[in-house]
């Protein structure tokens, strides 16, 4: 069906839990081998430093791989954190009580998901245009919000739970254990998670099965925008500013630890593990070549070359060799 | 005997002949399926070679390895004498070696022409010549008398129709070996005797021809030999004039089979589904009754609106005009959803397009349909998924290593039992089936139809479809003929004959419409 | 050199950053420290520069020096990091009383000596009546720095030439081409138009081509922030009617100086203004000039 | 088996002609509105910035269409442009003939290519994460040959190129008739273009046939490598320096244009003209805007809208009703 297809015609279902553990495995070789070349990393200080710098990431990519699953994307969710970020700041600085402003920010992110199922599924959008469309609309409305400056949200509790910690981990990182958690039991322990499966691997047939498609994808754009908005709020409290212009690029950085932890653009193929230990790789390369103190421009050329060579050694084993 | 096999049955006899093709402990191996164990067998240039076998007999894999699709485990091919690779579909091409497959591998964007042509495209000075294609490509269909336009894209044409081209196509190339991997299970008499003459056109020609099929009067209507595999082993090699049917099921499947249809009788009870006058793209005017426990079959050529009116009835199209009434009210039914809550439930005739999830597991496809019955409160029940998967894996015998396997890792046949199984433990009140035993063997057939009577004997009703007279024939209560999206005929119970029947499918510009009700 | 001292900038892929880190690394030799680059991919990725911030505290340095992307947002992390090293600041400010010193240039100080160089070009040009209109084009919406300027600009401008007419404020996306396009554009719909602050370099280069492109050298005045060689080309060419240039070498290499100081726990000075002129053509040969014009990168 | 493909199931390929015409009827309706709305838009200066304003966009897009079509994706485009800026930059500063720098420029591009075919074709792996890999080392590359500073170009000759017309048009937009005829021919009226529709539509069939479904890939991600280094060389003339930051999100906008101009992301479905016409749609709403003198953040909710109204529009037409 695609060029995608055709090396990795072979993938095996049954392999999948081998799967994660071992692109876990290169993660953890990664760890590994930092830990040894440099005194600071394996810090308790350096560990909750990378934990936080990969949760807004990874919370996004597990949103990002549900849409990718029904064969979908989601240009849109960088915007949407950087839009959210705005609205949470501006409600939190108008008076409301942090829990109503972060409710209201995530009713936000469920409008938006639901734009978005409204275009694909009734005026027929391709997903990539109508989350294109939003991403450049959403900033513009941001910034005209803001008049592109940055609003400094006046309140310290809701700032200090970004820096804040439980047990010695980071609550950005328990943030990621919360949704983790509901979203793998989801996505692999109840039916809606199935039927969007289904809907990758083939609409007509899982329509024809009784499967809701429209709903399915409606579910499918509102749960990413929920996340997006929800990663949003955790950013705002993270840089204690509004602004919409935050977030940029980090759909392109869903997208990839999504494709890195084993997801299919083709859909119908992905997981919850795999975006997140994707995600982990990517905030760990960064990490340990800021430890490293390697040139930011070389680490951009390393970057590069380690995502080639993790995914060529993930998918020789997965094709079995 | 030129063969070199080393057959379980010592192969009789047959009239000298050139040996094109042979091959010497051919094995296929994929991860978990023993899919071909060592096969000797011997072609004989510009016979016809018929290949039967069970589900999953590995007849597929066979012609994938010949035809350079999937590499070999072990063994030699031997053509003309030389030892060949066979490594990609470029040499088997390049040596003459063609196939229609089993599914219909085109590509569904291009034109019918396009595809006819594809990688041996006619170019001037660098340039397609379109338009001589296009002609070239009606002129070699309306000469095998299909009824098909050349230019339109492949996708808007049924899957019978695909294959007719997919037939055609194999003629455009210089071919000395062709194989058609059953080329009819979605063709109706019409199609396949068309098929056939193609076929013995090209026997004539000089070209060896190897057939797969699993309906057993067309390999003796058309083969000079037979060959049948048996899980993988070739089990036996006979001259057709020196074996009957009985002969053949035994050794495809080591037992004897009374009968293949499997008729009960019931007192039909209450209408569940009535159809007044129901229109719609591509057929009108179409009024049809199903009761609790009756078979209403439908007949009629491809493209005769069968499909088009059972996806009506089943919320998938729009419907034009009429009505549908459900247990005696007017309903709307104005999604496949709605269907399903009322009681429907359609296997659909195109398992890849509609019937599959082909890269996800065999469990999962047939547990969709009821995925909220076997979940409590949110999560599913891991235990009821797996127990109604494997039972249908045990009733309709699905030869999978595991309910995990993808679907799409399936033989052709063992898919198709997929698509109507995953309906069987749904419990609906009127079951339709399109073209249900589209290349299944006939030991399952058997199977299937001993459940149509399980599922009438619980007071639903079916509609079926087929292309294949014999099957609505001999099973339906009631058999509609359709001819132009029109229905032009009712019988009861095998109150007409064949001829008929064929006779009113069959456009005669002549015949007035209407039906003869 | 055992010690470390790390130097955070906004976005290494700029130019000026590279003249920062320049006299950064010409410090770490001089005074035998070790000096680590940092910064972030872009300018507007402040949790971008959050984390690595983080991440040069966890490597355990004598002090670090940091340029922070974002006035409000920076606050709390520098505060954070000051509880375990000493943090100089250059260039930008942050909400945090945590800077043991701070070397920086006034951003809202340059949009002023901007618009007195804008308005000062339209003047020469028109026989001293600085009249008409004026576009402002900044590289991106969200950069603290670039608002900054845009405030001190527009602020000159209505205090100080009334006769100057603001008809354009246009953002575009960091690209050079954007630049080029909508000056081009503006140029179009207001062919009376008499002047354009570009608030960057990147910015700078993009409509000085669309002014080269057009020629109207001399007929539309630029003014443009920072420097390059390119740059130097347009304003030798009267291409470009000047330049606001800051000191990014002397914050760098001062930068790493007053935080080993610092961090020896010598008394340092809390404030430095480093400074920002208008470079034109007629005073871009004087040394002091020169010397900003063309710093030395090794 | 995709969201995408649900809607969009009876695209007809018979009135791909008509739907070219008809996206070109959009286009020219927003020129007709905008020469209404504003003196500046209808005057030889404002066509000429037009034309030169889309063509490099234009350019790009054609060759992402090459790959899309067959089920890819290059996101390296941008990059790739950044990075030949300077590579022709160097050359041309070092003395070489613009003609042998130019063409040296393209082989850089035809190179890059090379190694995604490679990529994809031999070691499996996805495009999106082979062209993502490449796009985060090239700029990287770019940054180290340069050190961050933008290489300003010493030849008149070649900066003058990007402003010279001929007949009234610009060079830059000849560039793009040189690329869109023989794209036009090749996409449509060879073997080659046929094969990145079959390997699009269906890889195994075309491998079946006989087609060289690797050569194929490796032949449209060489043409939109090469491409990308001709919009690179013509950027490096237009803006007379050589800059590898330069090029940042024009893969986004060069797909755009190209699922604009009615490429499917699942590929087999595309053309040349779509996307030629989806760059000039895009182009013109930020031209019109600047006229209009929209402010900026208006402008991108604007865009945002427009794209959602013009494809949809688009696709009613094409969907016949
Ligand atoms: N790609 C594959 N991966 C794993 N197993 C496969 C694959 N293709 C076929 N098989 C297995 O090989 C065996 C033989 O399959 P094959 O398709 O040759 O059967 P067949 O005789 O053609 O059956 P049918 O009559 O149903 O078409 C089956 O058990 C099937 O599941
Ligand atoms: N020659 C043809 N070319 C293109 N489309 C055709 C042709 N003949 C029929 N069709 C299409 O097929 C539709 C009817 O097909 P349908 O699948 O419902 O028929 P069917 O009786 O079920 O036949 P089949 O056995 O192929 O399923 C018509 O509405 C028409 O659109
Ligand atoms: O002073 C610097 C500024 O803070 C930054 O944003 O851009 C580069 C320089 O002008
Ligand atoms: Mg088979
Ligand atoms: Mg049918």
């Amino acid at each position: 069906m695609s060029t995608e297809a055709i090396p990795a015609e072979k993938t095996k279902r049954n392999f999948n839990a081998l799967f994660g553990l071992t692109l876990l495995g290169l993660l953890l070789l990664m760890w590994i081998v930092l830990a040894v070349a440099t005194p600071s990393f394996a810090t308790a200080l350096n560990i909750t430093n990378l934990l936080r710098q990969g949760s807004l990431i990874a919370i996004l990519a597990v949103g990002q791989t549900f849409v990718i699953i029904t064969g979908g994307i989601d240009l849109s969710v960088g915007a949407v954190v950087g839009f959210t970020t705005v609205v949470v700041a501006l409600l939190i600085n108008a008076g409301w009580p942090i829990w109503a402003a972060v409710l209201a920010t995530l009713l936000v992110g469920v409008a938006i998901g639901l734009f978005h199922g409204f275009g694909i599924v009734k005026m027929g959008l391709p997903p990539f245009i109508i989350t294109l469309a939003t991403m450049t609309s959403l900033r513009g409305i941001g910034l005209l919000m803001t008049n592109g400056n940055s609003i400094s949200i006046n309140s310290d509790p809701f700032q200090a739970f970004s820096r804040g910690s439980l047990f010695g981990i980071p609550y950005l990182f328990w943030m990621v254990i919360l949704v983790a958690i509901p979203s793998y039991i989801f996505l692999h322990h109840t039916r809606w998670g199935r039927y969007l499966f289904s809907v990758g691997s083939n609409a007509e047939a899982a329509r024809l099965s009784g499967v809701n498609v429209p709903r399915t994808i409606f579910m499918a754009y509102i749960l990413s925008g929920l996340l997006a908005a929800f990663v949003g709020v955790l950013l705002a409290s993270r840089i204690g500013i509004g602004n919409p212009t935050q977030g940029d690029t980090y759909e392109l950085q869903a997208i990839a630890s999504s494709v890195i932890g084993g997801t299919s653009l083709f859909g119908a193929i992905g997981s919850v593990h795999g975006p997140l230990i994707g995600s982990f790789i990517l905030s760990t390369i960064n990490n340990g070549a800021n430890l490293l103190n390697v040139n930011t421009f070389w680490q951009r050329v390393i970057t590069g070359l380690l995502i080639i060579v993790i995914v060529y050694f993930d998918g020789l084993r997965r094709r079995g060799k | 005997m030129t063969s070199t096999a080393q057959e379980l049955h010592p192969a009789p006899t047959l009239a000298p002949g050139r040996t094109i093709l042979e091959l010497n402990g051919l094995e296929k191996r994929y991860p978990g399926t023993h899919a071909l164990k060592p096969v000797h067998l011997a072609f004989k240039a510009g016979e016809i070679h018929a290949i039967v076998g069970e589900n999953g007999a590995g007849k597929s894999t066979l012609i994938k390895l010949l035809t350079g699709v999937m590499p070999r485990t072990s063994g030699e091919v031997i053509w003309e004498g030389k030892p060949t690779a066979l490594a990609t579909p470029h040499e088997a091409m390049a040596l003459g070696i063609n196939a229609v497959h089993q599914e219909v591998v085109l590509c569904r964007h291009l034109t019918v022409a396009a595809n006819m042509f594809l990688g041996e495209e006619e170019s001037r000075f660098g340039l397609l010549q379109q338009r001589a294609m296009v002609k070239e490509a009606q002129k070699i269909i309306d000469g095998l008398g299909f009824d098909l336009p050349a230019h339109v894209v492949l996708g808007d044409l049924t899957i019978g129709q695909q294959q007719l081209i997919a037939a055609a196509r194999a003629t455009v190339r210089g071919t000395k070996f062709l194989i058609f991997d059953e080329p009819t299970a979605y063709l109706t008499r019409k199609e396949a005797d068309q098929l056939f003459k193609l076929i013995r056109r090209l026997k004539g020609d000089g070209v060896t021809i190897i057939y797969i099929s699993h309906r057993m009067e067309e390999v003796f209507e058309l083969a000079d030999r037979v060959s049948v595999l048996r899980d993988g082993t070739l089990v036996g090699t006979r001259n057709i004039a020196e074996t009957d049917e009985p002969e053949l099921v035994k050794l495809m499947i080591n037992r004897s089979i009374e009968q293949i249809y499997h008729k009960e009788h019931f007192t039909p009870g209450a209408t569940i589904v009535e159809t007044k006058s129901l229109s719609g793209k591509g057929f009108e005017n179409v009024s049809v009754t199903v009761r609790a426990g009756e078979i209403v079959g439908l007949y009629g050529l491809i493209g005769a609106g069968r499909s088009e009116f059972v996806t009506t009835l089943y919320g998938r199209h729009k419907k034009s005009a009429g009505q549908i009434l459900w247990q005696g009210k007017e309903v709307q039914v104005n999604s496949e959803h709605d269907a399903i809550r009322l009681g429907m439930a359609l296997a659909p005739e195109s398992r890849r397009d509609q019937g599959l999830c082909l890269n996800l597991p065999v469990g999962m496809n047939l547990n969709l349909p009821i995925y909220k019955r076997i979940s409590s409160n949110l999560l599913i029940s891991k235990a009821k998924e797996k127990a109604e998967a494997d039972r249908q894996i045990a009733d309709l015998r699905i030869k999978t290593p595991t309910r995990n396997a993808l679907a799409s890792s399936l033989s052709g046949g063992n898919q198709q039992k997929i698509v109507i199984g995953k309906w069987l433990a749904h419990g609906a009140k009127l079951f339709i089936f399109d073209e249900p035993t589209v290349g299944v063997d006939v030991g399952t057939k058997a199977e299937i139809y001993r459940l149509f009577s399980t599922l009438l004997s619980k007071g639903a009703g079916i509609i079926l479809i087929s292309s294949y007279l014999p099957e609505v024939y001999e099973l339906a209560d009631t058999l509609h003929v359709f001819r132009r999206g029109k229905l032009v005929a009712t019988h009861g119970f095998r109150t007409a004959s064949h001829e008929d029947i064929l006779g009113q499918a069959l456009a005669e510009k002549q015949e007035k419409p209407g039906g003869q009700k | 050199a055992d010690v470390t001292i790390p130097i955070i900038v906004k976005d290494t892929t700029s130019f000026y950053w590279q003249i920062v880190l320049a006299g950064a690394r010409k410090a770490g030799k001089d005074l035998g420290i070790n000096v680590p680059e940092l910064g972030a991919q872009a300018e507007t990725d402040v949790n971008g520069q959050i984390s690595i911030l983080e991440n040069a505290v966890a490597s355990n340095p004598a002090a670090i020096v940091i340029s922070p992307t974002e006035f409000k947002a920076l606050g709390k992390p520098i505060d954070e990091a000051a509880s375990k090293v000493k943090v100089i600041g250059i260039d930008s400010g942050a909400d945090s009383k945590a800077f043991t010193s701070f070397l920086t240039t006034d951003n809202v100080q340059g949009g002023r000596v901007a618009a007195d160089g804008l308005a000062a070009a339209i003047g020469a040009a028109n026989g001293g009546k600085v009249e008409g209109k004026v576009a402002l084009i900044t590289a991106l919406p969200g950069a603290g720095s670039l608002e900054q300027r845009k405030q001190g600009f527009i602020e000159q401008i209505k205090a100080k030439y009334p006769g100057l007419e603001l008809v354009a404020d246009k953002y575009a996306d960091g690209q050079a081409t954007t630049g080029l396009n909508i000056a081009t554009d503006l140029i179009t719909a207001n062919p009376d138009l008499k002047g354009i602050f570009a608030s960057n370099l990147i910015m700078a280069q993009g409509v000085g081509q669309a002014i080269a492109e057009n020629n109207l050298g001399g007929k539309v005045a630029l003014i443009g922030f920072d420097s390059d060689e390119k740059l130097i080309k347009f304003l030798n060419d009267g291409v470009i009617s000047g330049l606001v240039v800051q000191d990014p070498y002397r914050m760098g290499y001062d930068g790493i100086k007053t935080a080993l100081a610092a961090s020896k726990g010598e008394k340092v000075e809390a404030n430095v203004d480093t400074g920002a002129n208008l470079v034109t053509k007629a005073n871009m040969k004087e040394p002091k000039i020169d010397a900003l014009l063309n710093p030395k990168l090794n």
